[in-house]
């Protein structure tokens, strides 16, 4: 029994100890390294979003170890897997956080690990940019302070390529859905058919399906699809999932039948070479295309895409161009930091502090940070079609939205929001690109 | 008391230390050792059932009927209390436990797998499937409750959960051993070696493993509502078969001649594929398949036997 | 519902079924005869299917034919290698052993192949369509089915039921594996080498999972996890049928694959729950499965 | 006429085209010993499997005391009051002798809803005395796995008997044991039957057992109950003698 007291007692020590030492330091001096954590896919079929992001952020980080680093402070990153289960998620990001002490994280790919880890982030009062998570239900539960995202929502993606449609067909009268069951798909579609019923509320959706996360095969799905004929076939699935589900369309005549609109098929596009035809509308969750029109012609765009496609064989698509904003709202963040500090390294809390309403700009037009944290990221939606010199489709006809109009504002939840909508949104003003042009 | 108990109290004290002294090198840890001995809960359960020799590859769906328990409250009712939700998901667990067993107490070993599988699958389909209610695959979040009334900061709540899942563990632990050694528990373990002579003693088998599953049940359900809050989230992940097939990995790990070998299982498979994948991102997996094969050729009585025949090797030697 | 869904329902679950009724009449027949539920089975479909990819991606630049004895040189080689280093090395060391074990030491080979087949391939989508695009489409009904998938996956799958029901009744080593299959002891006592008979049976079924990927190859994207889902969904119809009957899994594996096709038509949202339900009410009903026979212990 | 405590009437059983019981009738008196010999195979485990419910007949009945138990399960017959002892011993490999017992015990005495350790059971004494009455109590702390066939049959007599039964159905329980201790072991057992005046019915080979120890004899063949009598009278019919004794 004297065993068991003495432990016990030890315990309370412990404890104790914990609750007095878990005050945040302020020392101003400049520390070593800055350390950062990103949660990626390095598993499962989402690695196909996670692998290229880790290779972006490798790449960015050396690059910026190459010029002297973070405010002269050189960056060192840490990842951990998303695909590893929640569980092992969870107790890595806690180990980063608390054992390795990181300044900041980039949390994370799916909006499942977004929200495990944002209030985790919360709790343990490390500042975090949701790099990749796109659902809108995140952001509008609470008021964070240290979770931000450094790019768009599930609202403004849709919206840009609901009226990208409407702009482009504006009198189809028949839609159906494929979409994958998980959050994502279920949200894309809750959000692109409630604002649809508003915009033009003609429309009648002939067909909702929702095949399982990784399906293998969709042969009865293009068969039903083949069946209904609908005008518009709708997808925001990704990945193998993508590839798949438009091989097997393509194979047996669907994608000639109908208008197929891939929310956020500008990932798949290299993949699936010419087995796509043109005339696809393609999405790509942001303005994010190796050759954005309006980005095309600076030479450090094309330095940082010819250096991707050296390091990996591919050329870069959304998720290195999300990634590429988190670091540049991290570097935003700590120059606006250190200018408020007097040139001293700023307390992590003074970052913090630095990224409210924040804007900042990688490889697309600049991102704003909103007063929930939220940002707002332009959007940039085209067509397929063959281009000269690439054994894969390139996107036409590109729309580059602003996003301002297309979610709704902080103080509205997104559903209410949309039921607001009005056919007068389609005749929004919007620059068109031409591919080459 | 002390002399029959003397093992389970000596381990009681070594995870009292271990509760006690880790945290110091290494604050994230008592997240993970909550986890551990949540886990541990739900594996001891495994274990009961193995004494009558009957391998559960669905058991994840009452580890899951808990966590939803606690979810589906926090999301319809509001925050509960940490003690509501452990009740709560224990009976979630049993309840679904006695449904099920109802059924499945008729088959034994392939067959008796393979229907716990198949449950455990209708289960997931629908926590995916119903997406409105279960928000589908992202599953529910658990916000943090009030444990008795009173409230904590997240750094405090992680210590509270690390002592009440150690309670409830020894708590857990001590009951199914004191199961395991009256007639009840030793029937369950004749259902194993003799099942027609259980009946010719006047013994209803089904019946005795109805009472040995819903147990089992019982205790995936409360380690399943201690995960929920842990985690912070309930996932159709939790019902899925690869976590069923997680918990029989540990309870043979461990060993499953004594209940002490859900939780020695449960330490090395969650550190193995902690510091595996914080060490090695994309070798975890291997890395306890190997350990698996080495634990089944070579120490097929699991981490516990290793340690009785250190002991008995000890003791005959002295 | 009218009869153009009906047939299509029907066109869809028919080839559907093709490619569970290979994978799953090799699980059953493994079980069948060693009396293992081998985990590991969906990562030798997976096996299959991309070192099918692989081949077919090699020599489709020479001749897109060329890839058709790819699939089967596909299958055969991890079949055979995959499937005899798993029962020499590994299966053969834990007969007799209890049945969790056996079954569990298939799970952590499950893990291992896995995480491998991670490190070989990678973890982005491999697409080898050239079988799948050298057939022409049919089209039924005014909808357009790739002969593929309509004519080519079943016949195969028939061809395979009729092979293993011909190898299994009318040859020498098809007898011995019944015999087996049916009383080990006796089998023993009349000279028969268990061991060879386990190891030709556990590479034979590992060749059908195998083929099942192969086929399946051309019309999917290869990823991580294709194997995870496989091995429940194959253990479904096998359990349905009943363990180790192999006429049992093809009609389990029709049962299965229309019900599925019909419930895309008609309710999507049931598609995933199909199997396991139907798997449920049988088991419930019939816990041998459809066409399992019990026995009685003798005292 | 003395009270019948088993009756079996008309049972018929075929296991695809043998027929093992065809039309049997057989009663069995209270506190008797009625020894059934027979051929091999000619269906005498059959008839203990239908008398405890293993196995059901296609035709016919069986009643104890006056109930009919023919579709009752061997659970439901057991707690009416029939024991019964294997020929090849039933055990609890895993578990000790005395576990077994207690098992045994607990179950009869309807001891399951307790906490208590089995080890702890008020019934051990008496279980511990039943394992001497048998000649086994050295064997208490042993595991059965570890027991010679010879062991394990008394142990597996020893089981049945701890139930208090009425009726005990043993199947050749001297099978097994080392001939010379045949005799010493059926004084004991007989004893025992007689001092708690158990009724017992016993399927045997040793026609030596039979002649010392059964108060009837009834002679299984064909499928049929040929004779029934005392063991002089049947065991000196020729007919007897050239079908089951096999001179």
């Amino acid at each position: 029994m004297r065993t068991g007291r003495r432990t016990f007692t030890g315990l309370l020590a412990a404890a104790a100890a914990v609750a007095i030492g878990g005050a945040p330091a302020s020392a101003q001096d400049k520390p070593a390294e800055l350390k950062i954590a990103i949660t990626t896919f390095l598993s499962g079929p989402a690695s196909v979003f996670g692998v290229p992001g880790k290779n972006a952020a490798e790449m960015i980080a050396e690059d910026i170890n190459k010029k002297g680093g973070i405010l002269g402070v050189p960056v060192k990153l840490s990842f951990i897997d998303e695909g590893a289960g929640g569980e092992a998620l969870v107790s890595n990001y806690r180990r980063v956080v608390q054992d390795e002490k990181v300044d900041v994280t980039f949390a994370s790919i799916s909006s499942g690990s977004c929200n495990q880890l944002v209030p985790l982030a919360e709790d343990l009062k490390v500042m975090n940019l949701m790099w990749d998570c796109g659902a809108s239900s995140i952001l509008e539960a609470k008021k964070y302070r240290y979770n931000f995202r450094t790019q768009a929502n599930a609202t403004q993606e849709m919206m840009a390529v609901l009226i990208y449609l409407l702009k482009k067909k504006p009198d189809f009268k028949t839609i159906a859905v494929v979409n994958q069951d998980y959050a994502w798909g279920r949200e894309s579609w809750e959000i692109f058919s409630t604002a649809l019923k508003q915009l033009k509320p003609d429309v009648q959706v002939v067909g909702e399906f929702f095949p399982k996360f990784g399906a293998p095969d969709y042969s009865t799905e293009v068969s039903r699809l083949l069946a209904l004929r609908p005008e518009v076939v709708l997808t925001t699935s990704w990945g193998g999932d993508l590839d798949t589900f438009v091989r097997q369309a393509g194979q047996r005549g669907l994608l000639r039948q109908s208008t197929f609109v891939l929310g956020i098929g500008e990932t798949s596009l290299q993949r699936l070479g010419r087995d796509v035809p043109e005339g696809l509308i393609v999405g790509a969750r942001g303005d994010h295309w190796f050759l954005h029109p309006e980005m095309k012609n600076k030479p450090e765009f094309k330095a940082f895409n010819e250096a991707f496609k050296a390091r990996t064989g591919a050329w870069p698509i959304y998720p290195v161009y999300h990634m590429a904003q988190a670091f540049a709202a991290l570097q935003a963040a700590y120059d606006k930091a250190g200018k408020a500090a007097g040139g001293k390294w700023p307390s992590r809390e003074q970052v913090v502090d630095a990224m409210e309403g924040l804007t900042f700009q990688a490889w697309g037009r600049p991102v704003r940070l909103r007063e929930d944290n939220q940002g707002i990221e332009a959007q940039l939606v085209g067509t397929t079609k063959r281009g000269e010199g690439y054994d894969f489709m390139v996107l036409d006809d590109m729309m580059i939205f602003d996003s301002t109009k297309l979610i709704n504002p902080p103080n509205q939840k997104t559903g209410d929001w949309l039921k607001t909508l009005t056919p007068e949104l389609i005749k929004l003003e919007v620059p068109v690109f031409k591919h080459g042009g | 008391m002390w002399r029959r108990h003397r093992v389970l109290i000596g381990a009681t004290l070594v995870g009292l230390a271990a509760i006690g002294v880790l945290p110091m090198a290494s604050p994230s840890i008592v997240t993970l050792l909550a986890l551990i001995l949540a886990k541990g809960v739900v594996v001891l359960g495994i274990i009961v059932l193995l004494q009558a020799g009957q391998v559960s590859f669905g058991h994840a769906m009452f580890f899951a009927a808990g966590a939803y328990a606690v979810a589906f409250y926090g999301r319809y009712v509001g925050v509960g209390d940490m003690l509501l939700y452990l009740v709560f998901g224990a009976v979630a667990g049993g309840v679904l436990g006695l449904i099920v067993g109802l059924f499945v107490v008729r088959y034994r070993e392939i067959f008796f797998g393979m229907l716990n599988l198949a449950f455990s699958m209708v289960l997931w389909s629908l926590l995916e499937k119903m997406f409105h209610y279960t928000n589908g695959a992202d599953g529910i979040r658990v916000a943090r409750p009030a444990l008795v009334g009173l409230t904590f900061t997240p750094d405090q709540f992680s210590y509270v959960l690390l002592y009440l899942s150690f309670a409830i563990a020894v708590a857990a632990l001590f009951a199914v051993q004191r199961y395991l050694e009256s007639p009840l528990g030793s029937m369950l373990r004749a259902i194993k070696s003799n099942e027609t002579r259980l009946e010719y003693l006047g013994i209803s088998a089904r019946r005795v493993l109805l009472v040995g599953y819903v147990t089992s049940a019982v205790l995936a359900g409360l380690g399943g509502s201690l995960v929920a809050v842990i985690q912070q989230i309930a996932t159709p992940e939790f019902a899925y078969w690869t976590k069923s097939g997680e918990f029989v990995f540990i309870a043979i790990l461990g060993g499953t001649g004594h209940a002490l070998g859900a939780f020695a299982g449960a330490a090395v498979f969650e550190f193995v594929r902690f510091y595996a994948s914080a060490q090695l991102a994309d070798a975890w997996q291997m890395i306890l398949g190997f350990v698996l094969i080495a634990i089944i050729l070579l120490a097929p009585a699991g981490l516990i036997g290793i340690v009785r025949r250190r002991s008995a090797g000890e003791r005959s030697a002295a | 519902m009218n009869l153009t869904i009906v047939v299509l329902a029907a066109l869809d679950g028919i080839s559907y079924a093709a490619l569970v009724f290979l994978v799953s009449v090799g699980l059953s027949l493994i079980f069948g005869v060693m009396r293992i539920v081998n985990v590991a089975h969906g990562s030798l479909y997976a096996y299959g299917a991309y070192a099918a990819a692989t081949i077919g991606i090699a020599v489709a630049p020479i001749s897109p034919w060329l890839t058709y004895p790819g699939l089967l040189l596909a299958a055969i080689g991890v079949g055979t290698i995959l499937g005899g280093l798993l029962e020499r090395f590994l299966l053969r060391l834990v007969y007799g052993r209890d049945e969790a074990l056996q079954l569990l030491i298939t799970f952590a080979v499950f893990m291992i192949l896995d995480n491998l087949q991670r490190v070989i391939w990678g973890v982005q989508p491999i697409f080898a369509a050239a079988p799948l695009q050298l057939l022409p489409n049919i089209s039924v009904l005014g909808v357009g089915y790739t002969s593929y998938q309509t004519l080519l996956l079943p016949g195969v799958a028939a061809l395979t039921l009729i092979g293993l029901r011909y190898f299994l009744r009318h040859t020498l080593g098809g007898a011995v594996i019944l015999a087996v299959t049916e009383d080990r002891e006796a089998a023993t006592a009349i000279g028969i080498n268990p061991n060879r008979v386990f190891l030709r049976t556990f590479i034979l079924g590992a060749i059908l999972a195998a083929l099942g990927g192969a086929l399946a190859s051309p019309t999917t994207s290869l990823l991580p996890g294709i194997g995870t889902e496989m091995i429940v969904l194959s253990f479904a119809v096998a359990a349905t049928a009943g363990l180790g009957q192999i006429e049992g899994a093809a009609i389990a594996a029709l049962m299965i694959g229309l019900a599925r096709a019909f419930a895309i038509y008609t309710y999507p949202e049931f598609e995933v729950l199909v199997p396991y339900a139907i798997m449920v009410l049988v088991l419930l009903i019939r816990p041998q499965g459809l066409f399992g026979a019990t026995r009685l212990r003798r005292i | 006429m003395t009270k019948v405590v088993l009756s079996a009437r008309g049972l018929v059983i075929r296991f695809g085209g043998v027929v093992a019981a065809d039309g049997v009738d057989l009663d069995v008196q209270a506190g008797e010993h009625l020894a059934i010999i027979g051929p091999n195979g000619a269906g005498k485990t059959t008839f203990l499997n239908i008398a405890t419910g293993y196995l059901k007949p296609q035709a016919g009945s069986v009643e104890f005391l006056g109930q009919d138990i023919t579709a009752h399960s061997p659970r439901a017959i057991t707690r009416l009051g029939i024991a019964r002892a294997f020929q090849i011993p039933q055990l609890f490999l895993e578990h000790t002798v005395i576990e077994s017992l207690l098992i045994a015990a607990a179950s009869r005495n309807g001891r399951l809803a307790t906490l208590r350790s089995l080890e702890d059971l008020p019934e051990r004494e008496e279980m511990m005395q039943l394992l001497e009455l048998v000649g086994a109590r050295d064997a208490a702390e042993h595991k059965a796995v570890v027991l010679p066939e010879g062991r394990r049959k008394l142990v597996d007599i020893a089981m049945a008997l701890a139930l208090k039964p009425k009726l005990v159905l043993m199947d050749e329980p001297t099978s097994g044991v080392a001939s010379a201790e045949k005799f010493a072991i059926m004084d004991v057992l007989v004893a025992a039957l007689n001092a708690q005046a158990v009724t017992s019915v016993f399927v045997e080979h040793d026609m030596d057992v039979v002649q010392r120890y059964a108060d009837r004899v009834a002679v299984w063949s064909s499928g049929k109950i040929q004779t029934v009598g005392t063991p002089r009278e049947v065991l000196a019919d020729p007919a007897v003698i050239s079908q089951v004794i096999g001179i």
